[in-house]
């Protein structure tokens, strides 16, 4: 068996690692090279992996940070929608109150329950979080600010959406607690059901683009017109779908905390509380992020540089489910369950109908 | 046990009570001359406008007047079954209502000192059951042929009657309303035979 | 040796050590934690053979759904799922 | 199936229950096959604790027996003790307890919709809902002082006049709340996802209704046309001319919208009231010595049926005082209502009961 190349296997992920960051110019390759000369190393293949451990670190500061913005701004607007002020105590306008919190889950006891199974309880956290951190590695932000641009990009960001469900029922029965038990499988069945049609309304994007690179649909779409326009059934069901994936009001049945207490992170305390939490807001990121990428013209926009238009879109999107969570009631586990199977499959593949016609036909739209 | 399938019953065609609106014509004397008629033995007496009266009612006939109060008198609602330590007797008193003839009739039945029993209304009042469990919880009076009788309000497994007059608060906890409102020189939690008291329960 | 023969290796040793913990946990539930862990290596094994959809349907199917359908399948037949 | 069949106890410290309670529920699945409550973790021993104090210092008491309804408790049991004791209250007196029972009774329904509404999910209307309790709340303050256990009731009328600004305020904060209500119709009821969480779930049957002794709002909810201000009026209800709110659907539903007629209801009774109150004492005399007796007084709760029984002995204090109390019987039908429905409808359905253990614990 022979192993491909150096080369090869930087291009499996579509780019030279040289491209990472790219909007930051080269800053993790020159920042590797600045510490491997002051150490007199001349080793291309370190200067690589170093280049790619700094660019790691800067996306996932940039990640948190965002993160940290979007917590902030929806208990902000969720104080709006309420009627009361949200956070206004710690910092200036209340900024700093996720540090506080952050702060008060770092000194709270982490606790193992009596008769948990510690190996699946403390693994499934470890891949839930970084499952939910590595979508953002395939999504990029603007043309020329992204981790890795795989040419398959899109499916495999869903590809690494779908290893949370397992984690999740196995964290569910690691917690030795009915409560978790039930959340995690309501959680997963929920994840599965709507992996389905939010697939399959991906995949009539990917017949109208012709590719899987997020950089390619976007572009596609400034060329020609954003998706929402001929796909606006897929995109409502993706809208629900994506919602119902990151498990927010009105779906967030597997935490639902008027019956299962906090669903299967009933028995999480202290900082793995928070690092599910922290994930949650991830995943919300990189849902919002991708809706934007496949529906709403990604960094495309007027006057303002990519990169600002691309936030402007996702937090828009943020605030739509902030919106949603505000005005809507939670959703029975089994009504969940029938909208995914029996209404938005069959729109998903109504929308499929559409793509493949627009395909075959588009010209009329110049499409 | 539960019913192992269970099903969820619309109320399809279930009686219509939009009759209770209006109130009907028939007045408390009636009632009265029908249970007059039907049980001459028991004492029924009009108290005030909508509220009858029952006093020293035969225990044993209990369950047959209940029936025909709810049967023939249409008595559909049980407000409330109260136990009472008389001292020289247990008492249990039944209040039961009528929405349609809007009344309410009181029945109180005393029970001898030695044997508080009484059969159960619960099978023809669903909303009698907790109330005669909660009896049962605080008096001892027991109810024969209920479901579930067992304490409700209390923990399991206590073994005192809290409300029977022979049940004495702590003493320190009593407070003498007569001295003005001061606690008496509060004494020494000992045994519990202090909290017992002297009662049997 | 080049970098990408030692990354084989971690990873095909990763997914050897994990199978075998697979078959030999006495607790059925760990066994499909480690079965996902192998899963997981296998794919990142495709991608290191620069067959990157195969390794992506991998993770998508394999992690996604057929992991799960196990673990539906081990909590829904036994008698005591619960620990304690 | 192994996952048959698990008892799972949703309490004492479990977010939907509104107090300190337990709900064993025993599922199969996600199916409730049986439930059993478990209550008594407030238990105060009330009835003994009213028989060791004088017949003016049970009001205080009555105030913690339903700790968002306290208004009404000391009403009951002040009707009672004149009832016993053949005890008549000035008109005036009347109009205000009933003015203030009505402003209880909406105070109570807003916060059994704010939890109700956590229960469901909708955090926005449990917090606009104990908005608007405020202003409800400020005028029971501008009445009597308190903001939550009242003692404001006396034997024989009530403590003190209303002061000279409260018709004005009242009838305000009235006008402003019926506006609010229609922006409740927008937030809640035109939710598709509210009505399929609340329509077709929780189905009681009137007759099972009647039966297990359920009153109130559920019972109204059942289809049941009963309200006590109407069927056995106590204090000035007959001089009033209001609607009983009444709906056939027997679902979650159908006692949401009860409740949220009678809080129309309720600001239409108010506002009658204001307009006919006559001038005169609040306080009639009560005797010093009380004789001996018997007494009952039941009136419409927020909740259902609250009576209040007393046994007079002759001295100072009540022989036996007997409580019922709506909650306490409603808890013992939960079981009938939960079984056959998800776990998920657990809070939905209780909630839509409108659970006090102040009150059912005693």
């Amino acid at each position: 068996m022979s192993l491909p190349s150096w080369e090869a296997w930087t291009c499996v992920w579509g780019s030279r690692i040289g491209d990472t960051l790219n909007y930051l110019y080269s800053i993790p390759h020159s920042i590797a090279t600045a510490i491997l000369s002051f150490l007199h190393i001349n080793l291309p293949q370190l200067n690589y992996l170093l280049t790619w451990v700094i660019a790691s670190i800067i996306l996932l500061v940039v990640v948190m940070v965002n993160v940290i913005i979007l917590i902030y701004v929806e208990r902000k607007e969720l104080g709006r929608f309420m009627d009361r002020r949200g956070p206004f105590v710690v910092g200036p306008a209340g900024f700093f109150q996720n540090f506080a919190d952050a702060f008060k889950f770092l000194i709270k006891e982490m606790i193992l329950p009596e008769n948990a199974d510690g190996l699946g309880f403390n693994s499934t956290l470890v891949i839930v979080v970084a499952s939910s951190m590595l979508i953002m590695a395939v999504v990029p932000q603007a043309p020329d600010f992204y981790y890795t641009n795989t040419d398959l990009g899109l499916l495999l960001a869903f590809a690494i959406f779908a290893i949370e469900p397992f984690a999740v029922v196995i964290a569910g029965w690691a917690s030795n607690n009915k409560y978790s038990l039930l959340g995690g499988f309501r959680s997963t069945a929920q994840m599965m059901s709507y992996e389905v049609p939010m697939l399959i309304t991906v995949l009539s994007v990917v017949v109208l683009a012709g590719t899987f690179n997020f950089t390619q649909i976007v572009n596609y779409q400034a060329s020609h017109v954003w998706f929402v326009v001929p796909l606006i059934i897929g995109f409502i069901v993706f809208l629900i779908s994506i919602v119902a994936e990151i498990e927010r009001i009105p779906f967030d049945t597997p935490d639902a905390e008027a019956e299962l207490v906090h669903g299967w992170m009933t028995e999480y305390a202290g900082i793995k509380f928070a690092l599910f939490q922290l994930t949650s807001y991830v995943r919300s990121f990189a849902g919002a992020a991708i809706m934007v990428l496949i529906f709403l013209g990604g960094w495309t926009g007027p006057i303002l540089p990519p990169i600002l238009w691309f936030y402007i879109k996702v937090y828009a999107v943020f605030t739509l489910f902030v919106w949603m969570r505000a005005s809507l009631p939670r959703v029975r586990i089994d009504q969940v369950l029938n909208l995914g199977w029996r209404s938005l499959l069959p729109l998903s593949l109504v929308n499929m109908l559409i793509a493949a016609f627009l395909k075959i036909y588009g010209g009329v739209f110049h499409l | 046990m539960a019913d192992p399938t269970p099903t969820i019953v619309a109320p399809k065609g279930d009686k219509d009570y939009s009759y209770l609106v209006s109130p009907s014509t028939v007045q408390e004397q009636e009632i009265i001359a029908s249970l007059k008629s039907k049980f001459p033995e028991v004492e029924v007496k009009l108290k005030q406008k909508g509220r009858l009266e029952c006093v020293k009612f035969p225990r044993e006939k209990l369950v047959e007047f209940c029936t025909y109060l709810r049967d023939s008198l249409d008595f559909e609602h049980v407000t409330c079954v109260a136990g009472n330590d008389l001292k020289r007797a247990w008492e249990v008193i039944y209040h039961i209502s009528s929405y349609k003839h809007r009344c309410m009739i009181q029945i109180r039945t005393e029970l001898p000192r030695e044997d508080p029993s009484v059969d159960t209304i619960s099978q023809l009042w669903g909303g009698a059951d907790w109330h005669e469990r909660e009896t049962y919880d605080m008096y001892g009076i027991t109810f024969n042929n209920h479901p579930k009788l067992e304490r409700v309000l209390t923990p399991e497994g206590t073994d005192f009657f809290p409300f029977r007059k022979d049940f004495k608060l702590l003493d320190h906890w009593k407070i003498d309303w007569e001295n003005k409102g001061k606690r008496p020189k509060p004494e020494p939690m000992v045994s519990t035979d202090t909290r017992f008291g002297d009662g049997n329960g | 040796m080049s970098i990408e023969l030692i990354g084989f290796i971690i990873v095909a040793a990763a997914a050897l050590v994990l199978a075998l913990m697979m078959v030999l946990s006495p607790e059925i539930v760990h066994s499909a934690l480690y079965f996902a862990g192998v899963l997981i290596a296998i794919a990142v094994l495709f991608f290191l053979m620069n067959a990157v959809y195969v390794g992506i349907i991998q993770i998508l199917i394999y992690v996604g759904a057929v992991v799960v359908l196990i673990l539906f399948g081990i909590m829904l037949t036994r008698r005591n799922i619960l620990l304690g | 199936m192994a996952m048959a069949e698990m008892w799972i106890n949703m309490g004492p410290q479990h977010p939907f229950t509104h107090g300190l309670w337990t709900l064993k529920v025993k599922v199969d699945g996600e199916t409730i096959v049986d439930a059993e409550p478990i209550i008594g973790y407030l238990h105060r021993g009330f009835e003994k604790l009213c028989e060791n104090r004088n017949y003016p210092q049970i009001i205080p008491i009555c105030d913690r027996l339903c700790y968002v309804a306290s208004m009404s408790w000391d009403h009951v049991y002040v009707s009672a003790v004149e009832n016993t004791f053949d005890i008549k209250v000035p008109p005036r007196g009347e109009y205000i307890r009933v003015i203030a029972l009505e402003i209880q009774r909406i105070a109570s329904h807003l916060i059994w919709l704010a939890s109700f509404m956590t229960d469901i999910g909708n955090l926005t209307a449990f917090l606009y809902a104990m908005r608007e309790r405020e202003m409800f709340i400020d005028l029971l303050q501008a009445l009597c002082g308190a903001r939550m256990t009242y003692n404001y009731p006396r034997i024989g009328g009530v403590s003190q006049d209303m002061p000279k600004s409260f018709p004005q305020q009242c009838l305000k904060t009235v006008d402003f709340f019926e506006k609010r209500l229609k922006e409740y119709d927008y937030l809640i009821e035109e939710s598709e996802v509210f009505r399929i969480r609340s329509q077709g779930v929780g189905y009681l049957r009137p007759s099972d209704a009647i039966n297990l002794g359920i009153t109130g709002p559920a019972l109204r909810g059942s289809g049941v046309p009963v309200d006590l201000r109407k069927t056995d009026p106590y204090s000035a209800y007959p001089d009033f001319d209001f609607e009983m709110a009444v709906e056939k659907d027997c679902d979650v539903y159908a006692r949401y919208r009860v409740r949220m007629n009678e809080m129309h209801e309720s600001c239409n009774i108010i506002r009658q009231a204001l307009k006919k109150i006559p001038p005169g004492p609040v306080l009639g005399k009560a005797p010093r010595h009380f004789p001996r007796g018997e007494g009952y007084a039941r009136t419409e709760d927020p909740r259902g049926e609250a009576f209040f029984y007393i046994q007079a002995d002759g001295t100072d204090r009540p022989y036996r005082v007997k409580i019922r109390s709506p909650i306490f019987v409603t808890v013992s039908a939960a079981p009938a209502i939960l079984r056959g429905y998800k776990v998920a409808d657990v809070p939905s359905i209780m909630g839509s009961l409108d659970m006090c253990l102040g009150e059912s614990d005693r």
